[in-house]
């Protein structure tokens, strides 16, 4: 017995009893007895309190974003996460339920995950949306699954080289078995222009990013109608943040939208739980992977919510199901929705413009330093690739110095551009912050 | 105590976060790509307003922390108050997932040891927590088993081997990873049917997907001749972990003969279901299939510290990042809490209070297989003398104006009127008791007063549902026009 | 959905918590000191059976968090969620009291800053974060009165003036500090009667206790006329701060003439009201008064580091350390979230509130005194045409049913079958609309179906409470046999 | 209009038409126009990024737990704190309602603190519990309050000096205005034995700590029959941890019981909110101050709870109520009977067990250090007298470079022990950090 298992001793042997065998043992049999019981070599256990102070020390050997001034992005950001999100998302009722499969008795989630679906959609411009994959990547490689689906008889992914470049790796390994090319990405420094160009007649699916991995904005309207009149789909990975402001994937007519929903109020957590945004067309509602709710009535007529179209799903329809997903990222999706039900209209712009103006600030502060470059071409949203004049990694040793953690080093994505990083800049990052990052450049 | 769509409070101008000003001078917008619509339908509400309707509609879900779930295969025990505090610890919830190796040496530190810890418990050589929950798990595992096949030049298996007791995530991982999938007969004792699998083990034969103790609750008697049969036709073993907290301390996969397996930590090591996720599936696999694993995995370098490593021979990444972090954290707390002994205690209390159930029930909820049981047990909702429209379904939905969640049911498939119920080890005998005394006056209402199931539940904040209706007629985002034509239907 | 004692889940053996052991060798217990009944009656449960317990229970609670509260007097307003994080910081939550200041310049900071913004928004001269509640400001307030009369050797001001419709601190502090309580009369517009406080005043006024806006929502018009005349009987002015959320921006009671106030923080400045506590009851005065004030306050020294100091002429302290510093911080947090055009903005909406449901209203439930009011109005549920047996308390439980709290009923208590309502700046106009709505059906029902008034609440956890019986045979703690004898009546 | 205020400015328009008014300053014309909208000199004010920042650095200008090693008690004790403990007092039904005036919507609360009362008698042997007080030190001051109104015609007070000093402190600034003597702590190094003398045919009430403020524990068993022989009552202050070993105030006779309930789950949040304790007998229980809750039955026959026996109270009896106090500190209250429904039997027994023995374990170690001397004439419980070579100030400033909190200066309190420091020994001080405290205090 421990604090968590309230089988007492007395009770053990009671129920033993009721069982009819006389040792707890004797439960086990049907194991072999050569493998039965082995030894766990696994340290001495913790108390509550020496758990809580092992892992505050373990905690405190990682750079964190109340102790650092953050300018590091490249698919994860620091954006801020109001306390009112964590209130909700510690409310037992939320995190220790199942899967509502008993919509009678699981109303809380399901209506929490029906708006979502329903804010992702007024956010996107998209028609409908699922009820979350595990983060953007995994939600891209089910965009390129499903658009094979849809496109059938077509074997050909044509993917942007300005792309995340870990979302294309993710991609690649989720088709690796289903004799699918992937296209696109294979020159450097190319991007969408070029990708678009490889589309052909065996061609499924276009996979855009905007803003792109290198945080630049991109005019995607007519996109969608140029892919679709060669039979293709298009699919464009967008940023939440960014949709307060720019573009939206319907704009650019895509079929499929995908995202990360991190910034969405989920804040850095070393990688993950993050959130899988998936969005697609309405005609396409029976070929997406994942969970949806809908709306229906009980039998006294009461509004409800209840999981839906529930045939596209590996629990019934197994190995012809969409996808073998099951659990998503359902806790993350109703954080989201908290975030983006408090922001509201105004919020999301407001964050927009914010993080646009302190990169764009950021950038031009930067661009003014003897040795480095920016890479200005185009517009950007929060991102904006410098190239400097020493290795990335020396440069970010130095800022580490003065607790600054500096951008993502480029070298091995896109080596072409040199000593180059991926700046990030938030509304978390102070004018006086930026200030302080262009003046520890400047001093190296 | 209904609760209207958030969208409905909204009113134009609110703001629910106060933001601070971007703080310097504006330069023009590119207008070209501004959005068009204004994000129209976009709600706009204050902070009061958003607390209190998350918080109203929380009260309308079940959940462990204001029910009993014995809901087979699913594995809901308590999930630990300790874990959410260690979670949230700024050094880790706070930390980005790109920072420099020497500036996350805590987190790699405790992902190594975790590593470590579940391939300890369960026999395997090598570890990866990248997979974001059991399904994926279960594709990385069948990726895994194509690329030693193709890498060892074996270009023929295309075939993966699924029991027809399995859960219906394995059958669509097969097929996600393009394989073909062959169904296995089980036997009068709820184990896989051996000369089936003889009869279709092959040349083509990939691997073997098994759950063991499988979804009938039993522990297969003849798991290591399976895996010896299966390792003979040149198959690989894939261990499907849903069941892992049935053996913690009792068997170790590994030992047993499997290749490959996923740990459900949103099941077996205490991570919170969340509604349905966020999960993780962790894989452990042997030495042979170590190289194929899917990076970054963390391993100590000579001088201590720790670093990220992508296996030679990789598949790929399964995600962005390193997993899902914040769950493996509280895995993490709660093997070092338990410790060795606190591990085993779990699984022989779980099958303890399975067992417990069973004998108590199943005089009147025919068991599936006369056995003893492992940490759930199948039992069929055909009742003695009660009538045929009483349906395994009525006895759920009645469970729930008794205040218990449903057990699941009508799974594992091949047992009609199925009631698969897990009480885990985090219940104590007088809930047990109660969930048994429940469940024989259900009985007893189902001969005397089967109307009373048919209505059920009456209790729940709504009754059963027109689930047909939401399907033929979709509403899938709030849209109030389509709401109303419903409600005035 | 009821929930039992929690002692009737305990068993010998469990245990909720896992401890450390002491690590070290024993060394003998001194039997002759230990305590010989073995913690009788203490319960044994699990961390589930805990957290089910009190998460279940919870639910049987109305809360801000999920419903509406139109209570006088009480301004149950919103707690922002920020707070909670930020009293949460390990540097606020896991500091000794008693560290060195040296190590505490953060805490002491924030205490500079709260006195001093407190000072500003009162308009006072110097200000004590020690009292833990309002009556215990209060209490401060009294005894300072006391201490200044007794210092300037004004030995015979044993009076405290207090308004009929005062709240029930105010008389019972002047007791409790040993001074004698003389009631003074209303008017018809709900002011102080002048000519009453002029018979009552004397050289035995220590000095007058006021409410202002009073307990009927209305703003002393005579207010300054009354410090004047209090003042030159040589008695001092005590404001309760209970009403405050009224007037930030809009007035300074230290202008005004008071010479002493108490902060309600849990009500005005938005610290949770935590089911009946902790609150904070600061306290702020003249400068003539400061001296007396209770220590420890905090001052900033020449160097600009922080420190404690007890004034010279103290009333010594009210409470260990230095106040209930977890809702400093909360104090805090709000005050530099509104700033000075955000805390006028708070006090404009609520009197705005305040007056919306007073006019939808007033043509069914009469007004005590028909005025513009501050924050809160009060009504009579005196509904044309009911029967006389419908009374304020049917309004209020019938309330219950629809969803809302009850305003805060029969109080002032010179006014018949009050209904006191104070919407507060937090509440939307949807929200005022719904109640108003309601309270209009509800006075339909109390002329057209009286009984189900009288009936309700009907649902709600429970239902009207045999509250005779509570206090004739009181059951105050745990006993199952007590508990079994009241059920089986 | 600001988040957390959901008027919008149509909203007021329609509310001031509907009300009759044009503007919103037309509400305020009863307020002396001199006075009316006077300014308020308060910084700008901060977005929610930026509170958090401030604060986060402000909190970080403190020592805490998570940085230091404390070794200070005096009245606030670094217990543990289990996590399950705030994952309660976070839900908003328990800390956003108000005082349970209704108990039909108040269950929650009601029978939680009806929990708590049967909890702390549990805990203390006594017959009935109110719902609190502020803390320990106006516990006792109501005690003695209670003590005037139940021993009528006495107006004397004995307080031993071995009680907490802010408390004796706190209990002259409560009876300043009621005409009573109080003495008893005169004399430096005085204790129980010099106030019971004391007691005599004018004395209401005798106010003895156990463990009393030097920590030491002491058998008071027979004490209450003496001090009832003389006509008074005797009130015990016990700390709430020693009971799960050591003898309860019921043990000793005590009329009256009180403690201070923060080492009871509620952390040190830097002196409060904490929990003061009342307990006493039944045969009082129209004498006390405060709410106290009961059990009874719904029109339906339901058990239900209720706040009872309110005609002590100020709303209802004003000024012949038996206290002014209103608000008191019921989260604290759930806060502590979550805490002591999770420890239960065993774990407050252990905690008392590993307290014990490790504050015995300190002693030891630092009664071998030369120059260092223990006082431990009596048995002791969590805390103890070390009188040192140097000034305490000098000393503490030394640990304080290694990371630790030393202990209580005694110098102020008690100046004939000399260099006295009051040393306070927890579960939460591991043995390798009391060794680590010793080595430091050597290598001074």
């Amino acid at each position: 017995m421990t604090h968590y298992i309230p089988i007492t001793d007395a009770d053990r042997q009671e129920m033993l009893q009721a069982i009819g065998v006389s040792d707890i043992t004797d439960l086990f049999t049907d194991v072999p007895a050569a493998y039965r019981f082995p030894p766990l070599r696994l340290p001495p256990p913790l108390s509550e309190p020496e758990i809580m102070a092992e892992l505050h020390r373990m905690s405190e050997l990682n750079a964190h974003t109340r102790r650092y001034q953050v300018f590091l992005g490249a698919g994860a950001y620091n954006h801020f996460v109001p306390a009112a999100v964590d209130q909700i998302l510690r409310r037992g009722e939320y995190y220790t339920a199942y899967t509502p499969y008993q919509p009678e008795i699981s109303q809380g989630t399901l209506q929490a995950i029906f708006e979502y679906q329903s804010l992702i959609c007024a956010l996107t411009g998209m028609e409908i949306a699922n009820a979350s994959h595990y983060d953007g990547a995994t939600a891209l490689a089910e965009a390129a699954i499903m658009a094979l689906n849809v496109v059938r008889n077509r074997r050909k992914i044509v993917v942007a080289r300005s792309v995340n470049p870990q979302y294309r790796a993710v991609l690649r390994t989720y088709l690796q078995g289903l004799d699918v090319e992937i296209v696109g990405d294979e020159t450097p420094g190319s991007g969408i222009a070029e990708a678009l160009a490889q589309v052909d007649d065996q061609t499924a699916l276009l996979i855009v990013q905007n803003p792109d991995f290198l945080g630049r904005l991109h005019n995607l309207r007519g996109l969608g109608a140029q892919v679709q009149a060669r039979g293709a789909l298009l699919a464009v990975h967008f940023d939440p943040i960014a949709l307060g402001l720019f573009q939206t994937p319907a704009e650019a007519g895509a079929d499929i939208a995908t995202g990360e929903g991190q910034p969405l109020g989920l804040g850095l957590s070393f990688g993950g739980p993050y959130l899988g945004i998936f969005t697609t067309r309405q005609k396409y509602v029976h070929k997406i992977a994942g969970r949806i709710v809908g709306v229906t009535k009980d039998v006294d007529g009461r509004m409800a919510y209840v999981l839906t179209l529930r045939a596209r799903e590996q629990d019934i329809r197994r190995e012809r199901a969409t996808s073998n997903i099951c659990t998503n990222q359902g806790l993350m999706a109703l954080a989201s929705a908290v975030y983006m039900s408090l922001m509201g209209k105004r919020g999301m712009r407001k964050v927009a413009e914010i993080t646009y103006q302190r990169a764009q600030y950021a950038a031009r502060h930067i661009a003014e330093l003897p040795g480095y470059r920016v890479l200005a071409d185009r517009p950007f949203f929060r991102e904006f690739v410098v190239q400097c004049p020493r290795p990335v990694a020396e440069i970010n040793a130095a800022l580490r110095e003065q607790g600054i953690i500096g951008g993502y080093d480029l070298s091995a994505d896109e080596p072409q551009l040199g000593n180059a990083m991926l700046l990030a800049v938030t509304e978390m990052n102070p004018p006086a912050e930026i200030d302080r990052l262009v003046q520890t450049l400047a001093d190296l | 105590n209904e609760e209207p769509p958030i969208f409905t409070y909204s009113q134009p101008g609110k703001i629910g976060v106060n933001l601070p000003d971007a703080g310097i001078a504006s330069t023009p917008l590119p207008t070209e790509l501004l959005r068009q619509d204004d994000l129209a339908g976009f709600p706009e509400l204050t902070e009061p307003e958003v607390i209190r309707h998350f918080t109203r509609i929380s009260q309308r879900n079940y959940s462990i922390d204001t029910g009993f779930y014995p809901l087979g295969s699913c594995t809901m025990k308590y999930n630990p108050k300790l874990h959410e505090e260690v979670a949230r610890l700024p050094g880790f919830a706070a930390a980005h997932p790109l920072q420099d190796e020497e500036l996350s040496q805590g987190a790699l530190q405790l992902m190594y040891e975790l590593q470590t810890y579940l391939g300890e418990i369960s026999g395997f050589d090598a570890v990866s927590l990248q997979p974001a929950a059991g399904a994926q798990g279960e594709l990385t595992g069948i990726l895994v088993f194509r690329a030693y096949h193709l890498d060892r030049g074996d270009t023929d298996r295309t075939e993966v081997l699924v029991p027809d007791s399995a859960h219906g995530t394995n059958p669509a991982t097969a097929a996600m990873a393009g394989l073909k999938v062959v169904e296995l007969k089980s036997d009068a004792r709820g184990n896989v049917d051996l000369d089936d699998l003889k009869a279709k083990l092959s040349p083509r034969t990939a691997g073997m997907m098994l759950t063991n103790p499988n979804t009938l609750g039993l522990f297969e008697e003849h798991i290591v001749e399976i895996c010896r049969l299966v390792h003979e036709a040149g198959g690989l073993m894939y261990g499907d972990g849903a069941n892992f907290n049935a053996i913690l301390g009792i068997a170790k996969p590994g030992e047993l003969g499997f290749d490959f397996m996923h740990y459900n930590l949103h099941k077996t090591f205490t991570t919170p279901h969340g509604g349905g996720g966020p999960g993780s599936g962790a894989v452990g696999c042997t030495a042979a299939l170590a190289p194929y694993l899917p990076g970054p995995r963390v391993r100590q370098r000579a001088d201590g510290k720790y670093e990220f490593f992508t296996p030679e021979k990789s598949i790929g990444r399964m995600k962005a990042f390193h997993g899902n972090f914040g769950m493996l954290v509280r895995a993490w707390a709660y093997i070092r809490s338990m410790g060795a002994a606190g591990l085993r205690a779990v699984s022989e209390t779980a099958v303890l209070n399975a067992n417990y159930v069973r004998v108590m029930l199943k005089d009147i909820y025919p068991q599936a297989v006369d056995r003893i049981c492992m940490h759930e047990t199948v039992l069929r909702g055909q009742i003695a003398g009660a009538s045929k429209d009483v349906r395994t379904l009525d006895i759920a939905k009645r469970l729930i104006d008794y205040g218990f969640h449903p057990p699941t049911i009508y799974f594992p498939l091949i047992v009609p009127e199925a009631l698969m119920i897990e009480p885990t080890e985090t219940e104590s005998k007088q809930t047990l008791d109660r969930f048994i005394a429940t469940m024989r006056r259900i009985a007893g209402e189902a001969v005397e007063t089967p109307e009373v199931l048919h209505a059920a539940p009456t209790r729940a904040p709504v009754r059963r549902l027109d689930e047909v209706r939401a399907a033929r007629q979709p509403i899938l985002r709030y849209d109030p026009i389509a709401i109303a034509r419903l409600q005035s239907e």
